[in-house]
């Protein structure tokens, strides 16, 4: 591990990729707005141009990797001095998990940037769309190679802001960008969305600011290295107090739900789609909500040693509950996605149920010894494979819209003619979605569902069902929006749009970066084919075995629970065959009408309405936390501030003071007896209350 | 450097200049203000020059006779703990008087019509400088005595300028403003009283005698009382909406960040420093008393359609995040209030001056009649955006740090010792979420949405009121990515505090 | 050879030969010769109080005794003049210079001057006679004669039904007084069969309090009590302060009334233990500065605000004397010194603007401050420094009074004290702001000589706000000498 | 009976009626008289006390009668004059009609 011997510059030239890969995005985004006053193609360019150096100084970083030599905790200066403390440094850890999610996200960004040229084209406000963009990319990669807490605390303030900033990035709240609906059902601005954004996951963040504080307190240090180190020593002084680790644990768990959009925080995700598609692609979809993935992967270690390694019980708190929360919200997110009728935000649910997906991973991990590495390993391989597929079903999605200018599904349908290469790329996205092999999202979630299985707790074997059902609502739901999509009978809509000859293929600009993302879909899953042959060949082996080295002292049990080989890939194909006739006879083939059928019924009905009303959730948050608070303001408002504080002290302590002045100045008669008279009452009052003072009494 | 005696030239140069300033307004009218400025401008220097030394811990003292009959001297302190106080009063002072050139001369023609008299301008920015003075000397003073001189000499002259300059029913807000404040000031009086009875001294350093005594719990009360009436916490605010509101936007920009917060470092001057063991006793009632004041200030700043209104509520909301930090009782909180001093210093007095600006522009504050702004107003927007995030703690604004640092002393203090006190601070923690809110949601009301009727010819107001906002924004910035410069000097001052 | 003190001498010569030169000026027509002939004797007097000092400090045991023809004590009258008489002394003359340089300004156009300025110097000369007076009888001869002239002046304008009114009020209220003194000094003279204080002290301060002492004690309050306008005896003063000519208000309310207070401190201190006037006192002044803070509050009138202003600050005296330290009189005595200029400078300034405005109302003084702007700057000054705003010598003084409370275990006080100066500040704003309001009033800025002593008053109130130190030491010497100084006082006397 | 007692409780007879006289009467001459007997109270109490030692009589105590009468005369010549403005300007005697300035 580095020591703080060498000075600033040294480090940076001995680690050059992983610090340039996100100072120079932020210094990108400070010069392309500027570029902007000078030329829009120069600064589409400077913008490309810095993504592709995020892209290329965070590659310098992967033969670490692949040579399983990292440099590890890389410290570059003292930010602040505690006066009795190790002080808090600069500084990156570059080790497996940090690598493989920086280039992750770099990647993606810079596909993303190069799409957002075609997509964004024309558009006046691009300088600050570049700005909120490559900051956020800065951000990002910032919260993912910070080897402390407060950095990562401002990457990850960073990347809310980013995205506060591009959610709401139509801010004049043209009618057109509005999401929700369609009415009866309320519909909510750009900026109230982007509001609502920041707001929820500042709950996640706050939660996550007082556990990063509690073992601040009882460790004394934010660097995830030194708290690993010393975790048996601090944890052992944490768990003194009977309920603490539980509750550092659940508070921990705050910020990655907030941020990755998990019961109960998930709420702002579907609203997050009134950005531009692009930002949904990478901000909502790929990068940013799997920062919470990433978060809860960083800090496992010190929890799985809690309770493995010194046998901790309150430590399990950590896993049982991010895996029940991941399961839960796969369940409720793809139940969701099953009736959405915006297509955006029908990928959106689908992004919430599949990182339930990577957190059930992480979940399981923990509630066996054997499993730990297997189950981080699924997680980061389904972070990468949902990542890819996710940002190319959103830019997709980005193109259709583009084209047919509704966000309803109800608006298209047919349109695989018109748009063959949207379609083909989406087909597969989404077949990788759904987990048809060989595409990497069979593995992947082949990789999760497997975890859970071995882990071998009851808890876990629950969580396994719960979990097989979503796949098969993952199928149906991606058959459903595929078809309503690209089969069937063009909508009026789109009849119109032909008719006009508005109605096109995306340019080349936007559907390359498209087509990088589906090769690299179908490449991982033909690597993993060839762990069949192999299993020291499958990307999920390699990820186990580099992310083993990550959890320092403790010697990590590889191999627990065994379970079948063949078992979890029958089960996922059964539930992919339910969900596929399901989806089969309602959309792609039309064999039953799906209106009619809900219409039928009242527990179908019943069943849809609350689905549709996204299980009450949202409108229950909104009548306790907006509409309680507003109407609480206004009452505290009227009733404390004005009527009792404003008007009892402000206004009545000088009335006070004039109704004694208008009483005692009767006191001053102008009468000249009345003065002789008080003088003599006075005089008597003084000397009789002396006699009884002090000479006893008269 | 000491040779120099840099504290009482800054002290002297402004007050020294006010006379000169008052007849050049007198021949000049209102680009008085740059000339203002000048004095401030060498004293904030003076300061830098001060700066890595107090950073050390080195303490600066210059200290004359005064009244020797009853043990008085005149001391002028620099330490690590008031140094940054100085620096932020006197940068907002420095940078608000060149903003003032523009904004007064449009607000003195707003009262007097065409022939505005050149008295007006000269008063102003006499006073303003006696303004600046008063608050710089609380914050150098190393007796009891010599800082209630100067609590009491900086609400003069801003009385005067809120009576002078204000707007609406002015008069009654100024004497409100000056009873409530003076009442907490009389009331710290006593206070000081009875320590120099208990300890036979005013100095700051006899106060750790009182510790021990009986009457230390009635001591501390009033001087509680006192500063958190300057404070404005929860039932003593009342004074504040109507004045923040009222007063000229240059002063309240002042007001607000600069001088509203000498109280909370006047507590750790005077209380938590010396008499840690008896504001132990406090603690809980101040804990309880900060969120009351935080979630409160919150609430009521969501209710407001005034965008000063909205902004003193706001203020009062993080006096009760200072006031958190100060009650946290640790070093980590302690400094974290004290930096946040400075940051909701940079901060609001950006967005007081953001209100100024779009008073100078659109001729109105209210919030319903404003709406997508940030096209005709794209600076101003950006600013207010900064100006929030610096408050509301978004990196990498100096906010940033200075929050996590008053949270992080929460955690560090006595709450952290039972499981009950943790949650209890989660629970204040969670509070917090209202100021993103209220935030961003008066952003989102005046810049964003469709643009408001009325507003099509409305533009960014003139570089000389822009240009002092970007230096703060700047620096804000500067301060959050290189905290050192303030933390280390709270530091080297509060490190013995640690429990 | 005249055994007088120096000051009181020239004060009772200059003014009996006033009534000649008057005469004098009216026939050979020489202006400015009684205006001339009175601040000369008033900055002779004043300026004779420091070789009295000197000769005071040169004295064995630092007391001065002169006999006055007729005998030694204890049947004999005499002056005994300590550090104390010669502070009072000193703060008398200082005002009444100031005053009367202000005087040849604003009185020019009235008739009868000579007789304004004979009983001008009069009263001051009653008023150091009472300052320096040994025994009860020379007190009571002196104190009629600053009464009597005091009446008259109240009562100067005589063609205004006014100045008539409150002068007969003040007359009779005052007149009672002097008979309750008459009284208590016979009832002194009962118990200890002699008026000399020396004497009276020494066989009454150490005596178990009898019924007859505190009769005594109570007619003595009565009597000073009326003159001094401790609530509930001070019906008279808020009808006579704003009707005596302005000159005449700022020596009212700037001296004459502490000049009652000095007297019953010094007797009382004197000759009865502590632990009586304690809680009396304590109890006066709470009512004193509460009521006449309330009842100044929406005053429309600034003289008469001003005249219940006093009364407020003779609560904020009694504070202090009610302690029974030295360092509560040394407050109460600071006050009394910064009261005379502060007080002084506020009528001073009022009587400018009612000079200039013809009008006492505060509501027709709006904008005053743009047309007088030098005396309205002074006014302000007067009135934050009344309100205790810090670089003002009130400050200073009211500090140590509520200091001096809190240390001799009276923390109720002190709080009430504060927070009555806190009410007060809400009236003393209100006139500042009329003031720097903008508004109508039309009128020009006064003589420059009356501005002149404003604006030095000004300037005094703030430098003994920021360096009170001169005046403290004198204050504080002169406060050990009712308390340390009593042995002497008595030995000086009486022998050792 | 102590022959002391009959002078005190004349004085305070006269005291008494002094007293009454100013609270109760309305014409200001009677005011005047009214003090005039306050002060004669107090004089005839002096009176009373300089004989009180047996055998002696105190010069101070009759010097200090004669010395108050004068001054008393004094006294009562300004406040006559006082009334005589006072009947000028309100033309009555009439102590309740001065009652311009109160409050």
């Amino acid at each position: 591990m580095m020591t703080q011997v060498a000075s600033p510059m040294d480090v940076l030239l001995a680690y050059p990729g992983p610090w340039l890969c996100w100072i120079l995005p932020i210094i990108g985004a400070l010069i392309t707005p500027l570029i902007g006053r000078v030329s829009r193609r120069a600064m589409n360019l400077s913008a490309v141009l810095f993504a592709l150096s995020a892209v290329l100084s965070a590659s310098t970083m992967i033969p670490w990797l692949l040579n399983g030599r990292w440099p590890g905790d890389v410290r570059l200066m003292r930010w602040v001095v505690f006066p009795d403390r190790p002080p808090l440094e600069v500084g990156l850890l570059i080790d497996p998990l940090s690598i493989i999610v920086a280039n992750v996200v770099a990647l993606i960004s810079f596909l993303i940037v190069v799409y957002s040229v075609g997509y964004m084209h024309g558009d006046p406000c691009l300088p600050r769309y570049w700005f909120f963009f490559l900051f956020f990319i800065g951000n990002m990669l910032l919260l993912v190679l910070s080897d402390n807490f407060i950095m990562l605390l401002v990457g990850w303030e960073g990347v809310g802001l980013c995205s506060w900033g591009l959610i709401g990035y139509y801010y004049r709240d043209e009618k057109e960008y509005w999401v929700g609906g369609p009415p009866p059902t309320p519909m909510y601005s750009p900026s109230h969305c982007g509001m609502k954004a920041f707001i929820v996951t500042g709950f996640g963040d706050v939660l996550l600011l007082a556990a990063i504080f509690i073992v601040y307190h009882y460790a004394g240090t934010f660097n995830f290295m030194e708290l690993i180190a010393s975790s048996s020593s601090w944890l052992r002084y944490l768990s003194a107090t009977p309920g603490l680790l539980s509750l550092t644990a659940l508070l921990m768990l705050g910020g990655p739900i907030g941020k990755s959009a998990q019961f109960p925080l998930h709420e702002w995700l579907p609203e997050a789609m009134a950005g531009p598609t692009p930002v949904s692609a990478l901000i909502h979809a790929a990068t940013m909500v799997k920062a919470g993935v990433y978060l809860v992967a960083r800090v496992s270690p010190i929890f799985y040693i809690g309770y493995w390694g010194l046998g901790l019980s309150e430590a399990s708190t950590f896993f049982i509950a991010i895996a029940v929360i991941g399961c839960f919200t796969a369940f409720l997110a793809a139940s969701q996605a099953m009736v959405s009728l915006e297509l955006k935000k029908a990928l959106a649910y689908s992004t919430i149920s599949q990182i339930g997906y990577m957190m059930l991973a992480l979940g399981v991990s923990g509630l066996n010894e054997g499993v730990y590495t297997a189950g981080l390993a699924a997680g980061i391989f389904h972070l990468i494979s949902h990542a890819l597929f996710k940002a190319s079903l959103f830019l997709c999605a980005g193109c259709v819209l583009h084209a047919v200018e509704s966000i309803y599904m109800s608006d298209m349908g047919g349109l695989r003619r018109v748009m063959p290469i949207t379609h083909a790329l989406m087909l597969i996205a989404a077949l990788s979605l759904s987990g048809i092999p060989p595409l990497s999202g069979f593995w992947s979630k082949d990789a999760v569902l497997h975890s859970c299985l071995i882990a071998g707790t009851p808890l876990s074997t629950a969580l396994f069902i719960v979990a097989a059902i979503t796949a098969a609502m993952t199928f149906f739901y991606s058959i459903r929006f595929i078809s309503l999509t690209f089969y069937g009978e063009p909508s009026e809509n789109i009849e119109e749009k032909l008719e006009e000859g508005h109605l096109h293929e995306a340019p080349a600009i936007m559907w390359t970066p498209i087509a990088i993302l589906d090769i690299l879909v179908i490449l991982i899953g033909l690597i993993a084919i060839l762990g069949l042959i192999s299993p020291a060949w499958s990307p999920e082996h390699f990820l186990e075995e580099r992310l083993s080295h990550s959890i320092g002292p403790i010697e990590v049990m590889t191999h627990g629970g065994e379970a079948p080989a063949i078992m979890v890939p029958s089960i996922s194909g059964a539930m992919l065959l339910i969900g596929g006739v399901a989806g089969y006879l309602l959309y792609l083939g039309r064999k039953v009408d799906a209106r009619r059928l809900v219409e039928s019924s009242p527990l179908l009905r019943g069943i849809y309405t609350f689905l549709w009303n996204r299980w009450y959730i949202n409108s229950l948050y909104y009548l306790i936390f907006v509409d309680g608070i507003l109407s609480l303001k206004d009452a505290l408002y009227r009733w404390l501030e004005s009527a009792v504080l404003d008007r009892g002290l402000n206004y009545g302590v000088p009335r006070l003071f004039k109704g004694l002045y208008h009483e005692l100045k009767r006191v001053q008669t102008g009468v000249l007896s009345v003065n002789i008279l008080y003088l003599i009452i006075a005089y008597l009052v003084i000397f009789i209350s002396l006699l009884y003072l002090f000479a006893g009494g008269v | 450097m000491s040779q120099l005696y840099p504290l009482t030239q800054i002290l002297i140069i402004p007050l020294a200049a006010t006379p000169v300033v008052y007849l050049y307004a007198r021949k000049m009218g209102r680009s008085a203000g740059y000339v203002a400025a000048i004095p401030l401008a060498y004293t904030l220097l003076l300061l830098l020059t001060l700066l890595p030394e107090a950073a050390k811990g080195v303490k600066h003292l210059e200290s004359y006779t005064w009244a020797p009959s009853i043990g008085l001297t005149f001391g002028l302190l620099a330490d690590g703990l008031s140094i940054w106080m100085m620096i932020t009063i006197n940068l907002l002072a420095l940078l608000m008087s060149i903003y003032s050139v523009r904004y007064i001369d449009h607000r003195v023609k707003e009262l007097f019509g065409g022939e505005s008299p050149s008295t007006a301008y000269a008063s102003y920015y006499a006073l303003y400088l006696l303004y600046e003075v008063g608050m710089m000397g609380t914050v150098m003073s190393t007796n009891l005595i010599q800082f209630y001189l100067f609590y009491e000499l900086m609400l003069v002259p801003s009385w005067l300028l809120i009576n002078n300059y204000g707007y609406g029913d002015r008069e009654r807000v100024g004497l409100l403003y000056f009873l409530w404040t003076h009442v907490g000031a009389v009331i710290l009086l006593v206070g000081i009283l009875s320590t120099y009875w208990i300890t036979g001294s005013f100095e700051f350093s006899a106060l750790s005698l009182i510790a021990a005594k009986p009457q230390a719990p009635f001591i501390v009360a009033a001087f509680l009382i006192g500063f958190l009436t300057k404070m404005a916490v929860f039932g003593l605010h009342l004074w504040l909406p109507d004045t923040y509101t009222q007063a000229p936007t240059s002063i309240t920009a002042l007001l607000s960040p600069a001088m509203s917060g000498i109280a909370p470092y006047a507590i750790v001057r005077f209380i938590v420093v010396p008499m840690y063991p008896v504001y132990q006793r406090f603690q809980p009632i101040l804990v309880a008393w900060a969120l009351i004041t935080l979630i409160y200030g919150g609430l009521m700043s969501l209710a407001q359609d005034d965008v000063k209104r909205y902004l003193a509520y706001s203020s009062m909301s993080q006096m009760g995040y200072i006031l958190l930090g100060v009650a946290s009782m640790s070093t980590l909180g302690t400094s974290g209030a004290i930096f946040h001093y400075v940051s909701h210093g940079f901060g609001k007095c950006i967005l007081f001056a953001v209100a100024g600006a779009l008073l100078y522009r659109i001729g109105t504050l209210s919030i319903s009649r404003m709406g997508g702004l940030a096209d005709r107003m794209p600076v101003t927007a950006t600013l207010t955006l900064l100006g929030i995030f610096t408050i509301a703690g978004v990196p990498p604004t100096s906010g940033f740090m200075s929050k996590w640092m008053i949270f992080a002393g929460v955690f560090d203090g006595p709450l952290s010792t039972s499981l009950m006190g943790i949650s209890a601070a989660t629970v204040i923690l969670l509070m917090t979420v209202i100021t993103i809110a209220y935030g961003l949601w008066i952003v989102k009301r005046i810049f964003f949405g469709p643009l408001a009727e009325g507003l099509e010819m409305v533009e960014d107001p003139p570089a000389s009121m822009e240009a002092p906002l970007i230096i703060l924004a700047v620096i804000a910035i500067l301060v959050g990515l290189y905290p050192r410069i303030v933390s280390d000097c709270l530091f080297s001052a509060l490190s013995a505090l640690h429990v | 050879m005249i055994n007088i003190p120096i000051p009181l001498l020239v004060l009772l010569l200059g003014g009996g030969v006033l009534p000649l030169i008057g005469l004098m000026a009216e026939r050979l027509h020489v202006k400015w010769l009684r205006e001339g002939w009175t601040i000369l004797i008033q900055a002779l007097a004043l300026y004779s109080v420091y070789p009295l000092y000197r000769e005071v400090r040169a004295a064995e045991g630092r007391i001065l005794l002169k006999y006055l023809p007729g005998g030694a004590p204890p049947l004999g009258g005499c002056f005994e003049i300590d550090v104390l008489g010669v502070y009072m002394a000193g703060c008398i003359s200082l005002l009444a210079l100031l005053v009367a340089i202000y005087s040849t300004r604003y009185m020019e156009h009235e008739g009868r001057l000579t007789e304004f300025y004979t009983l001008f110097t009069l009263m001051n000369a009653g008023m150091v006679g009472v300052a320096m007076a040994g025994d009860f009888f020379t007190l009571f001869v002196f104190w009629e004669m600053m009464c009597i002239s005091s009446y008259v002046l109240v009562s100067f304008m005589k063609h205004r039904p006014g100045p008539i009114e409150a002068g007969f009020k003040y007359f009779m209220m005052s007149a009672t007084g002097s008979a309750f003194l008459l009284l208590s000094m016979s009832l002194l003279y009962g118990m200890t069969g002699t008026l000399n204080f020396a004497y009276a002290s020494a066989s009454l301060k150490a005596v178990e309090p009898t019924p007859w002492l505190l009769l005594l004690f109570t007619t003595l309050l009565i009597g000073f009590g009326i003159k001094s306008a401790i609530v509930p005896f001070h019906t008279w003063l808020p009808d006579a302060h704003p009707e005596a000519p302005g000159p005449i208000s700022a020596m009212l309310s700037g001296i004459v009334i502490e000049t009652g207070l000095y007297a019953l401190t010094r007797v009382i201190y004197l000759t009865f233990p502590v632990s009586i006037f304690k809680p009396t006192f304590a109890a006066l002044s709470v009512v004193t500065m509460t009521l006449a803070n309330i009842l100044a509050l929406l005053q429309s009138d600034l003289k008469r605000m001003l005249a219940y202003s006093s009364i407020s600050q003779i609560g904020y005296m009694l504070v202090g004397i009610s302690t029974g330290t030295a360092y509560g009189l040394m407050g109460a005595l600071l006050h009394i010194f910064n009261h005379s200029l502060m007080k002084g400078l506020a009528f001073l300034c009022a009587g400018s603007i009612v000079h200039q405005l013809g009008s006492r109302e505060i509501s027709e003084m709006r904008g005053l401050g743009r047309r007088m702007p030098f005396t309205s700057l002074s006014l302000s000054i007067a009135l934050l420094g009344l309100g205790g705003v810090p670089t003002t010598n009130g400050f200073v003084s009211k500090f140590i009074l509520f200091s001096s409370a809190i240390g001799a275990g009276m923390p109720i006080l002190a709080v009430i004290g504060v927070l009555n100066s806190a009410l007060s500040m809400a009236y003393y704003l209100r006139v500042i702001i009329t003031l720097a309001a903008r508004g109508e009033a039309s009128a020009e800025e006064a003589p420059a000589i009356m501005v002149g002593i404003s604006l030095l008053m000004a300037l005094l109130i703030v430098i003994f706000g920021v360096w009170p130190q001169p005046v403290i030491r004198y204050a504080d010497i002169a406060s050990k000498c009712l308390l340390q100084g009593v042995g002497r006082y008595l030995s000086a006397v009486m022998g050792p | 009976m102590h022959p002391f007692t009959s002078f005190i409780v004349a004085v305070f007879l006269l005291l008494l009626i002094g007293l009454l006289c100013l609270t109760t009467r309305r014409n200001m001459i009677r005011l005047l008289i009214g003090v005039e007997i306050l002060f004669n109270a107090a004089n005839l109490n002096f009176i009373a006390l300089s004989i009180q030692r047996a055998g002696f009589i105190d010069p101070l105590g009759q010097m200090i009668v004669l010395m108050a009468i004068v001054l008393d005369g004094c006294v009562v010549a300004v406040g006559l004059v006082m009334t005589l403005n006072a009947y000028r300007h309100y033309g009555t005697l009439d102590v309740r009609k001065l009652r311009r300035l109160r409050w």
